[in-house]
């Protein structure tokens, strides 16, 4: 196996992800996107990590570290949902416009 | 450096006290000044005895000069340092006392003392009258430090004094608009002049080595020709200040609307004060032109010439008395700065001694008239002879003096002119200085016959002036007939000598030319010249008519319109200032307020605009543009509003990635 | 190395397939109009990361992939899905109508990513399939090397939690707050 | 391996770890009429933090951990005393602003408190992953902060803008770090500084260069990743902006310079330029779009865009030219220093002020020394202190930035030394406008009345504190060169 | 007394300083106490600037030597000192600005300008005094720098407060703008402008100063320095731009001057006059105690540069008067034009010239803030500075229209009063430019300079037309105007005194400021000859 196969990949997917986030009005789905991205960070860890062989396994350390931090995140990012969607009756982003000029 | 000039005076013969201590004249009328200042309003006659008592210490004193000056000859120098740059530029003030500044200094007082006691009597009851002895105290004042100042610099403060004195004076009603102006046009025409005296001293001081007279006459007179075009220049400009303060043409013309001042004044700033002070100072550095700056003395020659005779005739038409006497004083400084330029140093300066006097009593004469009718226009006189005899015989005294008729101190002087220009080989310039004696008597009878001749036109009962003005026109009069005699060619009074060897007591010889005989043919052309114009003048305007404007008639076609604007010089002056100064400072303050002031604001409102874009555009809207630009086209302007609408994180993450995609491209493939 | 040489290695055509799932997952979870179909869509493509990273050697994070994104975060996303009322059916207004230059820096970006990897790392092979990352390697440096970010990390899900509750939590109107007091 | 653990060195995290906690549990415990205390043990914990800095301060010495990857030298210690300095300031200006508006205070502390700890480690972080934990650490709680006025629309798009830029920023900022380990195998800063410097031709190194610029930069809010600022600033919690201006900005700067610096000086052919473009782009854009704004706390958003720009200046500058780093380093640090403390009082002003004015407009604020004169001095003081006008402390800041950057030389550095200095007379505009709207206009609104008014006792402190620092700074600035030398201990390192 | 060298100048700085602490104690309602403060710091510190005269050395020591100097490390990092000394050339400069301090605050006694409130009017003024008085004593450039900087706030309250409320059509700006708002930004921005520049040079020469030993910003040594030629070349250029960006801006020379008009407009009337007075000079002394000594290369590079701006203000200004309307800007236009003066003595760079521009700043510090004075009282009885509404102000009150004449001429140079030395001995100095400088710029500026005096007077003229004499206008016909008060008059007559005793005896200035001068020149630009005497050609 090539080590860009993996590569490729994830970019492929954080791409994917990047489209998800500029184009979804909706939160919820601008949060999967995020996941998306970050699921391709992961996938570069491991792969760099299967290569690099480090002792003490930096790279999935990483990846777990990211993982957490990204659970962690989606527990922030769904309150922000709640509480605005408590608010406005809706969970699009582009109804967010109050402060333009 | 000082020293230098102090052992040269000290070569010379100087004396005791009076010498020593002749600063006192130059001080005594300002002291008066300051105390009147402060008291005069609360003294008696208003501060007149300061200003009176000043002066008649001075006068002593100053007669005392004058006398020992006659006998033995004084020279001395004293000076204190005022400032000192490095080693060798110092300024210092100082008086001197010789030849030269004793006359000065014998006149300023000797004519200022009687001009302030007439002016007491003149000044009775009028405005200010503190204000009046206090002004009338710095101008005599500052004349005094100008001619015994022993270097340009304080020559140059004296002459200031002078100017700003006579602008308080001419000014002195300055209630109306009218004396204002004319206190301005004197001070500015002055101060246009100075851009001369200031860079003439300049150049003169910087290129000699010294500002101190005394070291510039001994420095004259050893490198003669050495500083060429330098000398040349400064000397000219030196001249250029010269010609404002003795209102020589074109620069004249300030001098007839300074009689907008109290007769008094224009008697002092006719006689001693003002407008002697130019041709003092060509005296003064006569040296620099005998030895170094001969070039440009021609060119002094004709403007004097011009001077003396072209503005002379504006005499003809004038129907305020003192502008009469005005345009004579204005024609016979050039008679002196003719003198003086065409190397006849006693020459020149004879005159302005024995013109002072007269001059003097003739203005106040014309003011006593003027006293007694209310008004200064001859229109409103006539036949004044019966009701002001006092005043009348010392008018003729005074016209005879001035017209050059013998004996009178007039004709000597006059006659030394002629006699001058003549040995220096000026004889188109003397034949007219001769046709300008023609003219100055022509003019001057014109004055008498319509003041004290025929009927009066005037209003009320003129009378005549109280003692304290009569006396005074006496005690002038008395030296307008004496006082030629101290000059007459080949004649050294015994024990005193002459006035020519009073003057020459200087550090240099003036290396000027006196003569030691009558040329009679000359003084016979003069003197017929003056009678012809006293006999054309009587023919003319000896009869009485009905209205003085039917006896004043000289309606001659081109010249008298010419002569009645003066020449157009006024009104091309006024246009000149007024077209051009006016619009100037108007397109200075334009420029100021709408290009650099309209840089200023352009920036600051630029600067506001570019927040505005880049603010509302380039941040708040730009990602939007870019990322909605291609389907601009496609939808309607309908829906551009909510284009706006949409996506507001979306674009700022859009502008996240792209920005950073642009970098990385940039820095990957550019960089 | 050579296409023909890449796919005669079987685990190439495992990767293949795992590879077009998860891409395909993830087009989907950025596509799908329904939003509860775009969850399950993340669910696969986690699901295929899995399967790569077990394919890595790298178990224990595969694992973890699974039970912590699969078990928990998607469960969390479901609710979310569920409590705002997001429309579960079809729904065309779930994605902004300008998609043009999203979709091309998302292209950019791929192709700059893409080619910088094949770039810096060309032919680096990777050991298929070989030994597993032992747990007890994972372990020893989370709690030895890196104990101070894993303490941290506690932090961060602690304060995730205790915000989140506060934030999503609906307050109390005045009156009901003096009615529970009275309880 | 065995890893020795440090608790000294870990004390300050320690005290505020345990602060956290004793809030929290206190907030379960007291009654809403005693909450107040939350506060109390809040700010009480913070100023106890700082003992054990003190103690480190003092003693002096490098204390490294975990193979170097957690560090706590000199350079860290000021930092977190930075931290706390400023945190201790803006927990005083909560105080009233949290508890006058019916807000959660126990978990409102807990979380900047967690925030605070966050930055704590990221000031000794010296590898990848406790960097990005310790940023995640810091700004994590803080997109939750951004909407603690959960009734408020504003707050609540404040959050959601800050939430979805951030999740961004660090998944780019993770992709680049997982490219520079598969690129080097190293995380340590020290390692990485070895082995970057023989890739800089490779473009994945550029690729995961600026994935950690993207990152960094948007937490210092540099243009171009600077748009959710004015936005979050406006709407947050004011305490909060004032707390995201400075602390979280200067986490975020010490974090990007760091890696910048000790990590990757080998790439500093690449990361220079690009810092050149963010220092001037950020500075113009920010001060041209400042000139504009006309709230006040929008107004304050831009400026700190600007300030991030001008920061920038000196390290940009020094390495175009490739100059010494340390001198540009020091001046960067003095400015954040600097900047932290006038900019927290600017913002504790804005909270008195609008308390008095009622609006958050510089319109509203006219007039305002006619009522309050000494609010109006300290507005006139922190605004210019801002704008670098002697002898306030932010001259100093100004200083230090172009003398470092005249110190670099070259043409590169004198165009962005002009561009800074353009930028500083702009910036004073907008600054002075503000000041002369309190000062000078006549008042256009009512004020609220006296009683309602008058700022608390804490945020009295709180402006006091920033005040002293800001004037005695300006007339000592050898106490912020103090800061400036303990970076050489970076430099050294 | 050691005790008194060491402290007089920190003393004389800081006193007032200490006087913005005693006042901030003193309840707004005390006037009395807060006034009488006031006066006692500055006193004091004109006190003490009296007894530097008495105990300062005016042996003729070489240039680059100060005394009462005091040297602390201040900011040890990047080796800036409080470094403070004063020597002749500064002297003159501290002595007038401690000394119009006290007159100002003696005549704000009972002149107030709405909205009043005199503690705040007192304690700017005060920070202003520290400010300006540090400037003339610091030898630090970064001391420098800050006392430099430290009046602008003050002077920006000044304008922007007390300042002139009347609205005014700025053009371009298409609304109309209160004077005072507008004239307080343009200030502030303006001179901030110059002054950023200005830092960028002196960290330059910081910076280029290491490479002759450690880099510092004391100014001795820099001058020690630039002696020995260590700035040269495109850096000395670029430098001494810099620096002459900032100082200019002050002075202000053409075409950087517009702030001043508007500035002066606005302010009230004691911000005019310490501006006027004071703090035009801290530019032309920039150039005088760190341009000149420290790049004098790159001086003579300039200084054609310099005197064609110089004599470019002297004639621009004085145009600009006479297009005046408001008896304010008149007199600040005309400080454009006196203030080119000074700056034309000192682009000849000589001894002359720059003893000129010393003198020159004193008598316009003196004649200028003397005008102001009048004009603000003026403009206090009559509440109008529009001069076409004046007129037969001798009539009204005839102490104030005397001072307001004497004044004026003082102001258009005449002899024998202070303001003829610096303008006479600024054309003697451009006669004779420093050797190597063009003959040809400097003669033409030397002609053009002394045209200059005929506007001066011109517009000195017609100011006195249009405000002093005439008949009053109809509508101060039967008012009764109070004449020159008690408190006017202690502060007026002092510069009258000191007016005429310089007119008369300019070596009250020139005692101290010659040595120091000339040896600058010496040390500077290896001048041979001082007064430039005999050299004609």
């Amino acid at each position: 196996m090539l080590l860009n196969q993996f590569l490729i990949l994830a970019a492929a997917m954080f791409s994917l992800g990047i489209y998800g986030l500029l184009v979804r009005r909706n939160i919820v789905l601008i949060l999967l996107s995020v996941e998306l991205m970050l699921a391709a960070v992961n996938i570069n860890l491991i792969a760099f990590e299967s290569v690099l062989r480090s002792p003490e396994a930096i790279g999935q350390v990483f990846s777990i570290f990211v993982i957490t931090v990204a659970a962690a995140e989606v527990g922030i990012g769904l309150a922000i949902v709640l509480m605005i969607f408590r608010n406005r009756k809706s969970a699009n982003v582009d109804e967010l416009d109050l402060m333009r000029w | 450096m000082a020293t230098e000039a102090e052992q040269a005076v000290e070569a010379g013969i100087t004396g005791g006290f009076w010498v020593d201590n002749a600063g006192i004249v130059l001080i005594l009328p300002l002291v008066a000044f300051l105390l009147i200042l402060a008291f005069g309003k609360r003294m008696k006659n208003n501060g007149a005895e300061l200003a009176i008592g000043a002066l008649a210490v001075n006068s002593v004193w100053a007669t005392v000069l004058f006398v020992m000056n006659m006998t033995s000859g004084v020279l001395g120098q004293t000076t204190f340092e005022i400032a000192r740059i490095g080693s060798d530029l110092v300024f210092e003030l100082g008086w001197v006392v010789d030849g030269l500044s004793i006359m000065m200094y014998f006149l300023v007082s000797v004519v200022g003392l009687i001009v302030f006691i007439y002016a007491v009597g003149y000044m009775h009851g009028d405005v200010r009258v503190d204000w009046f002895f206090a002004a009338f105290s710095l101008f005599a004042g500052s004349m005094l430090i100008l001619v015994g100042a022993p270097n340009l610099i304080q020559l140059i403060i004296g002459w200031e004094g002078v100017g700003l004195a006579s602008y308080f004076l001419i000014g002195f009603y300055w209630e109306d608009m009218a004396n204002v102006n004319a206190g301005n046009k004197a001070f500015m025409v002055n101060r246009l002049a100075d851009i001369g005296l200031m860079l003439g001293a300049i150049i003169l001081g910087l290129a000699i080595g010294t500002f101190d007279f005394a070291e510039m006459d001994l420095a004259a007179a050893e490198h003669v020709e050495s500083l060429g075009a330098v000398a040349v220049v400064g000397g000219a400009l030196l001249f250029f200040g010269a010609m404002g303060k003795s209102a020589q043409f074109p620069l004249h013309i300030w001098l007839p609307d300074a009689m907008a001042g109290p007769t008094p004044v224009s008697a002092l700033m006719h006689a001693a004060t003002m407008v002697t002070a130019g041709v003092y100072l060509m005296g003064r550095v006569f040296p620099l032109f005998e030895y170094l700056a001969a070039e440009i003395r021609p060119w002094m020659v004709a403007i004097g010439a011009i001077t003396l005779f072209a503005i002379g005739f504006l005499a003809l038409v004038a129907d305020d008395i003192k502008r009469v006497l005005a345009y004579s004083t204005v024609s016979q400084l050039g008679y002196m700065m003719t003198a003086v330029a065409a190397g006849g140093y006693t020459a020149g300066l004879f005159h302005l001694f024995t013109h002072a006097f007269f001059k003097a009593l003739l203005f106040l004469g014309a003011g006593s008239v003027i006293h007694a009718v209310h008004s200064n226009n001859m229109s409103d006189m006539g036949g004044l002879r019966k009701q002001m005899p006092r005043t009348y015989w010392t008018f003729v005294v005074g016209t005879l003096a001035l017209a050059g008729i013998i004996p009178f101190s007039g004709f000597w002087s006059k006659d030394e002119i002629l006699a001058t220009l003549g040995f220096e080989g000026y004889t188109a310039v003397m034949v007219i200085a001769i046709a300008g004696a023609f003219v100055t008597a022509f003019y001057m009878t014109r004055a008498v016959a319509l003041t004290f001749f025929g009927d009066y036109k005037g209003h009320g009962q003129p009378h005549e002036s109280p003692a304290i003005m009569t006396v005074p026109l006496v005690a002038l009069a008395i030296p307008s007939i004496l006082f030629g005699l101290f000059n007459v060619p080949g004649w050294h009074i015994p024990g005193i000598g002459n006035f020519s060897e009073w003057l020459a007591v200087r550090v240099v010889p003036m290396g000027d030319h006196h003569p030691e005989a009558i040329d009679l043919a000359l003084a016979g052309s003069g003197l017929l010249a003056a009678v012809l114009g006293i006999v054309v003048g009587w023919v003319i305007w000896g009869k009485d008519r009905e209205t003085q404007a039917e006896r004043d008639r000289f309606d001659i076609p081109v010249l008298y319109p010419l002569l009645h604007n003066k020449y157009y010089i006024d009104d091309l002056a006024d246009g000149i200032t007024a077209g051009t100064m006016g619009p100037l400072a108007r397109f200075t303050n334009w420029v100021n307020d709408y290009v650099i002031d309209g840089v200023v604001n352009g920036v600051a409102i630029m600067t506001r605009g570019l927040g505005s874009f880049v603010y509302g555009v380039v941040d708040q809207r730009g990602v939007d543009g870019v990322i909605h630009g291609l389907g601009a086209g496609a939808d309607g302007a309908g829906s551009a509003l909510r284009k706006w609408q949409t996506g507001r994180i979306q674009q700022y993450a859009a502008s996240f990635v792209a920005g950073a995609l642009v970098l990385i491209v940039l820095f990957v493939f550019v960089i | 190395m050579s296409v023909s040489e890449w796919l005669g290695s079987p685990v190439n055509w495992v990767f293949l397939v795992v590879a077009l799932a998860t891409l395909f997952s993830s087009w989907r979870v950025v596509t799908a109009k329904n939003v509860v179909h775009a969850a399950l869509y993340l669910v696969a493509a986690l699901g295929g990361t899995a399967v790569l990273f077990l394919m890595l050697s790298a178990e224990f994070v595969a694992w973890v992939v699974v039970l912590v994104y699969i078990g928990a975060v998607l469960v969390l996303f479901l609710f979310g899905i569920m409590i705002t009322r997001a429309p579960t059916g079809k729904d065309v207004g779930l994605d902004t109508p300008h998609k043009t230059w999203p979709a091309l820096l998302s292209v950019a970006t791929f192709v700059l990513l893409s080619w910088a990897s094949i770039q810096a790392f060309g032919t680096t092979q990777v050991e298929s399939v070989g030994e597993p990352t032992s747990t007890e390697v994972l372990g020893l440096a989370l709690l030895g090397r890196f104990v101070i970010p894993f303490e941290v990390v506690s932090f961060v899900l602690l304060a995730a939690l205790i915000g989140g509750v506060t934030i999503a939590r609906r307050d109390l109107s005045p009156v009901e707050e003096e009615e529970r007091r009275a309880v | 391996m065995t890893f020795v653990i440090d608790y000294l060195a870990l004390a300050p995290e320690l005290v505020i770890v345990a602060t956290m906690l004793a809030v929290f549990t206190l907030d379960l415990l007291l009654t809403r009429p005693n909450k107040f205390w939350t506060a109390t043990v809040a700010v009480a914990g913070t100023a106890l933090a700082a003992v054990p800095l003190v103690i480190l301060a003092a003693e002096g010495s490098t204390r490294s951990m975990f193979d170097g990857s957690y560090v706590v030298d000199e350079f860290a210690v000021i930092l977190k005393g930075v931290f706390i300095v400023s945190a201790y300031i803006v927990l005083l200006m909560s105080h009233h602003y949290i508890e006058s508006d019916r807000y959660y205070q126990g978990e409102y502390y807990f979380l900047l408190l967690a925030s605070v700890l966050g930055s704590l480690v990221m000031a000794s972080a010296r590898d990848l992953i406790i960097l990005f934990i310790g940023l995640e650490l810091t700004t994590g709680p803080l997109y939750l902060l951004a909407g603690w006025r959960k009734g408020d629309a504003k707050s609540n798009e404040a959050s959601m803008k800050y939430f979805i830029l951030g999740v961004l920023s660090t998944a780019i900022l993770l992709y680049g770090m997982s490219m520079l380990y598969g690129l080097t195998g190293e995380i340590t800063f020290a390692g990485l500084a070895q082995t970057t410097a023989d890739l800089a031709d490779e473009p994945a190194v550029v690729v995961a260069l600026f994935g950690l610029i993207v990152g960094f930069g948007f937490k210092i809010s540099a243009v171009p990743f600077h748009f959710w600022a004015p936005d979050t600033y406006e709407g947050a919690p004011t305490p909060v902006t004032a707390y995201l201006s400075v602390n979280s900005k200067a986490a975020g700067f010490v974090a990007f310079l760091l890696v910048m610096y000790q990590a990757l000086p080998g790439l500093s052919d690449i990361w220079a330029p690009a810092l050149w473009i963010l220092a001037a782009a950020s500075m113009t854009v920010g001060n041209l779009a400042a000139l504009r704004q006309t709230n006040i706390v929008r107004l304050l958003a831009y400026s700190s865009i600007a300030q991030a720009g001008f920061m920038l200046v000196p390290f940009a500058a020094a390495a175009v030219a490739d100059a010494d780093l340390a001198e540009a380093f020091s001046a960067t640090l003095i400015y954040l220093v600097i900047y932290a403390v006038m900019n927290l009082g600017a913002f504790a002003v804005v909270i008195a002020g609008a308390r008095k004015t009622r609006s958050g407009e510089i319109a509203g604020w006219a007039g305002l020394a006619q009522v309050d004169t000494r609010l109006a001095v300290l507005v006139a003081v922190f605004f210019f202190s801002l704008a670098g006008i002697p002898p306030l402390a932010g001259w100093f800041a100004k200083f230090a930035m172009f003398r470092s950057v005249i110190i670099a030389g070259g043409a590169a550095t004198v165009v962005l030394a002009a561009i800074a200095a353009i930028n500083s007379v702009i910036a004073l505009y907008y600054y002075a406008r503000v000041v002369k709207s309190v000062w000078l206009d006549d008042p256009v609104g009512e004020f609220a009345p006296e009683a309602e008014a008058a700022p608390a006792g804490s945020l009295r402190l709180a402006l006091l504190v920033a005040v002293a620092i800001t004037v005695v700074i300006g007339f000592f600035p050898a106490i912020a060169t103090f800061v400036g030398d303990a970076s050489r201990v970076i430099a050294s390192g | 007394m050691e005790l008194f060298e060491t402290w007089a100048l920190t003393l004389i700085v800081f006193l007032p300083l200490a006087g913005v602490l005693l006042l901030g104690l003193v309840p707004k309602a005390n006037e009395r106490a807060l006034k009488a403060i006031s006066l006692l710091v500055t006193l004091a510190a004109f006190a003490v600037s009296v007894g530097v005269i008495f105990r300062f050395d005016f042996s003729g020591l070489p240039y680059n030597t100060y005394q009462f100097e005091v040297t602390e490390t201040w900011i040890g990092a990047i080796n800036a000192n409080y470094h403070l000394g004063v020597d002749g050339i500064s002297l003159p400069l501290l002595v007038l600005s401690t000394f119009i301090m006290v007159l100002a605050v003696i005549y704000s006694w009972n002149h107030w300008e709405e909205p009043r409130n005199p503690k705040a009017f007192l304690i700017l003024m005060m920070i202003l005094a520290t400010g300006l008085n540090g400037t003339f004593v610091a030898l630090d450039l970064v001391l420098f720098f800050i006392f430099f900087e430290v009046v602008l706030l003050p002077m920006y309250f000044m304008i922007g407060i007390w300042g002139d409320r009347t609205p005014r059509l700025i053009p371009g700006f298409g609304r109309e703008v209160q004077t005072r708002l507008y004239a307080a930004i343009k200030f502030f921005l303006f001179t901030l402008f110059g002054s950023a520049f200005m830092l960028l040079g002196f960290l330059a020469l910081y910076f280029e100063s290491g490479n002759s030993g450690e880099r510092t910003f004391d100014i001795p040594l820099l001058t020690e320095l630039g002696a020995s030629g260590a700035f040269t070349g495109t850096f000395a250029f670029l430098v001494f731009g810099a620096m002459f960006l900032g100082f200019a801006v002050k002075v202000p020379m053409w075409p950087l001057h517009t702030w001043l008009p508007d500035a002066h407009t606005a302010a009230p009337t004691v911000g005019s006059v310490l501006l006027a007075a004071i703090m035009l000079k801290l530019g032309s002394y920039g150039f005088v105690r760190i341009s000149l000594p420290i790049l004098p290369e790159e001086a003579t590079r300039w200084a054609p540069a310099i005197a064609i701006l110089a004599v470019i203000g002297i004639i621009y200004g004085s145009l600009a008067c006479l297009a005046q309307t408001d008896m304010k800007r008149l007199i600040a236009f005309s400080s454009v034009g006196h203030m080119g003066f000074v700056m034309l003595g000192i682009a000849t760079l000589t001894d002359v010239g720059i003893n000129a521009s010393i003198i020159g700043m004193v008598a316009h510090g003196l004649i200028t803030g003397l005008l102001f004075f009048l004009a603000g009282s003026m403009s206090h009885r009559y509440h109008t500075r529009e001069m076409s509404r004046l007129g037969g102000n001798m009539k009204l009150m005839p102490v104030m229209g005397g001072i307001l004449a004497f004044t004026a001429m003082a102001s258009l140079g005449l002899p024998g009063l202070a303001g003829f030395w610096g303008e006479f001995m600024s054309l003697i100095g451009s006669y004779n430019p420093l050797e190597g400088l063009s003959l040809g710029v400097f003669r033409t500026a030397m002609v053009l300079g002394a045209i200059g005096t005929v506007l001066t007077a011109a517009y000195m003229l017609y100011l006195l037309q249009q405000v002093n004499l005439g008949e009053p206008g109809e509508e101060w016909q039967g008012r009764e105007f109070h004449d020159v008060d008690r408190f006017e008059a202690t502060a007026w007559v002092p510069l009258i005194v000191l007016i005429v005793v310089i007119g008369f005896y300019p070596k009250v200035i020139f005692n101290s400021t010659t040595d120091s001068v000339v040896s600058l020149v010496e040390t500077a630009f290896n001048a041979e000859t001082t007064a430039s005497l005999g050299r004609g050609g």
